[in-house]
């Protein structure tokens, strides 16, 4: 299966006692599945999990650190096409400050998200072009609109 | 007499004063939004009161539904905790008015404290250092103009009736004054309906420290010592300790006498925290005083061993300072850290169910929090989840307890700043105790690359419970933590 | 210097101790019998290896699978935490013969306190009173029968190896005392393979006072002052607190002297209890030493504002006390409950596996524990779950806060005696400081008849999760659990 | 459905908002099922509920107190006989101090098993008679094991 986390997407192929990672193979086994959580030995090495799941996202604590996974679909289109902003927040757009198929260069604000009583810059993650700019000021948007297409 | 207390409020705060008012054989009464029913708080009290449906602003910030509440519930007196009401001298008004106590200070010294303008006026007749700013009198761009020549570059712009840093800008040459002006009348107008602005001189890396201050009704005020509360993320704390690496005992006791002598201007009583500016020449200035208890009270109640939820009370009820409080020494070190529902790069707000929880305990551990398995994080509420408070015979004991039990700490389902407090923690310039203000946003937590053991335990997990398709229906999408594809700053909490 | 430690123990002990290592920096190494591995301690520890399977006598107390161990695991010393071989003068040689440190005091004075009554005549040699008793050499009937006459009735017979009460009994009138002689002897061969036994005067009501003592290699040798051990259930402590509410000042430093004169006398290093009896005319007598870190060591720690095992740890380093020890004074009032999975009536051993479990949290709260939600209880080890241990300004607002944290102390699926410390906590002579050994086996908790709203839930979570057909096929019987239908002893925990 | 904890056994019927114990009725509503568990309200006042299940055991904490509950099965017979009494815990007979067919008095000792290294003694709840005893000395029992049943 397709695995990600964070922007590392890895193939992930599992065996009764061994995993490969993008083809790299390592051996495992579950030391115990106890009150702890579970104890996954890997080379030799002890690590303490605990895990659990929302849909498509996978939390794991791991020897004190805690990582976020997703599974990604083989089928059926990626969640949200690469170029999209989505909205991190419910909240209110306070200003637009770029236009459709203006130019902008990575860090230039794009507009402005009003939430939480608190305004949020939203800015290019990198230089493109603004595809689509769907909203308008003053637009109410869920947590997860799409505000800026960047191509 | 204090039989019956209603607490204002939610979250960790709420639990933690009503865990005090239990020990007192008073009985806890909570109040929550429709959306609040089955919060963490609600749960920890023998009785609660809806405030209804709506927002923060109709539930939580509604004076009447509050007062509403507290009749219903026959309750004695009100508890505002932090941050809602918790400093707004109408609600104060109103709570004598309908005949219960109010624990908390006097509306009028909370509204000589209130705004900030006042403030620094009362500070100054009081002969309390503030920091130099512009006239208040002085609006209009031109008056402005002239008083930015007086205070001096660099100059933050700040809203009269601001807080938390919002509609604050800094300055650093005359030409960019008047846009600075405009926004920030801009966004105060938007977040307290108040464009009235003033300057005031931007100290370089400070030190953030404050007093705690206690009154009673006879006109008795102390302090007890200080928190230092210079790691700050975006003007927001995320870590506080005490004793402050910054002060010597001289240093201390003018600071702390500045600090008294503030409370004593507007007659304080109850609890509450003047909050000063350290610069780099070792002056001081007075900020602001916060007129409520503090989020980091915890950090003081370890270092000398009392309760100040219990004192506010008792001194509500008409008890003089306790006895003995007066000749309190700190023993060993404290700190505080905070645990945000927030991206710990971006500081975003984060949301979600709790799927997995679990505190760190042991010797010198203790945990304030306000949530448990199966609570739901919203975003319309301050992002703060729960407090860790490690006591240690000295300072360096006491990091070493903290980065053990921060390290202890589970909690799955809502994304939080932990490895930014983590790096934090091990941090030079914190370990070292030579940190002010301007650390935090110096520091970029590790990107968090997941182990080999991490990634065998998603695939196994996902494994075992079958492909999402269903489960999703459950859980909000991914959609929910959005930057991931688009620009990588997504990375693992 | 140590930089890896074995900890040759289970339960909470072994998770507080590794808590403590991970603080140092020190990697904490944990041991477990096939059967414990999935046990909470284990999942607390970076490291951890098996002693195999096998009962507690085949693992966790066996000398060369644990000395195996210690070498497999490459460490540089072994903590034996309590109970075990933590007061084996063997163990302590042979992990000095394998080249590790022992984090304990020297294998001479674990001796020479060992058994009672070698160390009831060291201490006679060293000016500490002993409670009167009979002459160690006098075995035989004919010779006890006329040391009884001297000790005086009543009497306790006790077995020179015992320990915890067992192999004891008390014996009111002389006619009586053949047979208890002939049962002690039965027993003490049956428990430690030794029928010696001795005669010791018995003390009625008496107040059970122990000192922690601390030593170091240079010869220093310190208390800790004293833990009150009166609440007892069975010669089993279940509560301690500090300071005793029976002692004054004068009294407490004669007893301290006492206690530091006892650990002088053998050459004591690290940590050690001096535990005596204190009678009704306040006489006090040396009843044993412990050799070890204590059970109710956090009471201590909580109203010094110190880490014991820290100090164990650098003292078997080679370290000197910590600075400042000589000068420490208490501060505030500290309870310790110990949560035990038994029957709070009679006080059997309880087991199953823990479905809920909760901590209680806030101000001055503390729990060691030695299980997580899904642990299994076992009646093969101590039957001790956790201790939650409360620190407070005085000894009420202790009292007001055990309370508090007792009822927010979630344990289902293995019954408890939470209702017999809380029946402690209310009885009027804990509550008034005036209480000895016999105030427990006074007590019953009260039978605990449920409310209408316990009757609900558990019919809603039987209709909702369907017939126990199946489930009950996973868990054990309710036979478990006997007592119910024939006597009715049985009563809900 | 019939319900027993410890000795009092009580019939339990439950409507949607309602239950009547014993045939005494008390309505009762779900106030939130949340992050502390799940609060109800009968009659007005609230309780603070945490519920586990084992087989046909259920545990109930209830505002700080902890309740044992057992279902009984109206089908079938009981599940051990009026009368017996069983091993508390796996041990040994150490000693047995009465036989079959002899009177007991309430508190008199039946038997001594010795188990965790150390001896319990096993007494008569009642007055009776003993009806069987059907180990020896140095028997090993498992828990729930009847050791004596008294008529």
């Amino acid at each position: 299966m397709r695995i990600a986390s964070g922007d590392r997407v890895r193939d992930v192929r599992l065996e009764p006692r061994a995993v490969s990672l993008d083809g790299e193979r390592f051996e495992f086994r579950v030391a115990a599945d106890g009150a702890a959580g579970e104890i996954l030995e890997i080379e030799g090495r002890r690590h303490r999990i605990r895990v659990a799941r929302r849909g498509d996202l996978v939390f794991v604590w791991c020897d004190g650190e805690v990582y976020e996974f997703m599974t990604v679909r083989s089928t059926g289109r990626p969640r949200t096409e690469a170029g999209d902003l989505l909205a991190p927040m419910p909240g209110r757009i306070r200003q637009t400050c770029v236009s459709e198929g203006e130019a902008v260069r990575a860090g230039q604000l794009l507009l402005i998200l009003e939430a939480m009583k608190m305004e949020h810059a939203i800015r290019a993650p990198r230089d493109g072009t603004v595809r689509r700019l769907p909203h308008r000021e003053g637009d109410l948007v869920e947590t997860g609109t799409p505000l800026v297409e960047i191509a | 007499m204090i039989r019956s207390l209603l607490i204002a409020n939610r979250g960790e705060i709420a639990v933690r004063i009503a865990r005090t008012a239990r020990e007192m054989g008073i009985e806890a009464v909570a109040v929550y939004s429709e959306a609040d029913a089955g919060a963490f708080h609600v749960g920890q009290m023998p009785r609660a009161v809806s405030l209804g449906p709506g927002s923060p602003r109709e539930t939580y910030l509604s004076i009447p539904r509050l007062i509403e509440a507290a009749r219903e519930a026959r309750v004695d007196a009100v508890h505002p905790g932090y941050g809602f009401l918790s400093e707004s001298p109408e609600f104060a008004r109103a709570v004598e008015g309908a005949g219960l106590l109010w624990v908390g200070p006097p509306a009028s010294a909370i509204e000589q404290m209130g705004g900030k303008v006042r403030s620094r006026a009362r500070m100054r007749e009081a002969g309390v250092p503030v920091v130099p700013g512009s006239d208040p009198a002085a609006q209009s761009d031109e008056e402005l103009t002239a008083e930015a020549g007086r205070v001096g570059f660099p100059l933050l712009v700040k809203a009269s009736s601001g807080g938390g840093g919002k509609g604050m800008s800094r300055v650093d040459r005359l030409e960019d004054l008047q846009a600075a002006l405009a926004e920030a009348r801009r966004l105060a107008v938007a977040a307290f309906g108040d464009g009235t602005v003033y300057l005031e001189r931007l100290l370089e890396r400070p030190h953030h420290v404050e007093f705690q201050i206690f009154g009673d009704r006879a006109g008795h005020v102390l302090h007890l010592f200080e928190r230092e509360c210079s790691a700050q993320r975006r003007h927001q704390k995320i870590i506080e300790e005490t004793p402050s690496p910054a002060l010597d005992p001289p240093l201390r006791s003018r600071m702390a006498e500045a600090a008294v002598e503030a409370a004593r201007a507007v007659g304080y009583v109850g609890a509450g925290t003047v909050e000063l500016l350290l610069d780099e020449k070792r002056n001081f200035y007075f900020l602001e005083m916060n007129t409520r208890l503090q989020v980091e009270h915890p950090i003081t109640e370890a270092t000398l061993g009392i309760d100040l939820v219990r004192a506010q009370i008792e001194i509500a009820d008409g008890a003089r300072l306790p006895d003995g409080w007066a000749r309190l020494t700190p023993r060993g070190h404290a700190i505080e850290l905070r645990l945000y529902a927030e991206d710990p790069i971006t500081c975003l707000p984060r949301s979600g169910e709790v799927l997995e929880y679990a505190e760190p305990s042991g010797p010198g551990v203790r945990v304030d929090s306000g949530i448990a398995r199966g609570s739901q994080v919203g975003v319309e509420f301050d992002p703060l989840l729960a407090k860790l408070v490690v006591l240690g015979p000295d300072r360096k004991a006491a990091i070493e307890r903290a980065r053990r039990a921060l390290s202890d700490w589970i909690v799955l389902g809502v994304e939080t700043n932990r490895r930014l407090l983590a790096a934090v923690l091990s941090s030079e310039e914190f370990v070292a105790g030579r940190y002010t203000t301007d650390l935090v946003s110096r520091l970029s937590p590790p990107s968090g690359e997941p182990p080999a053991a991490a990634w065998v335990a998603a695939a196994r997990l996902l494994e075992r419970s079958g492909p999402g398709g269903s489960a999703a229906a459950g859980g909000p999408t991914p959609a929910g933590d959005p930057w991931g594809e688009a620009t990588g700053w997504r990375v693992s909490a």
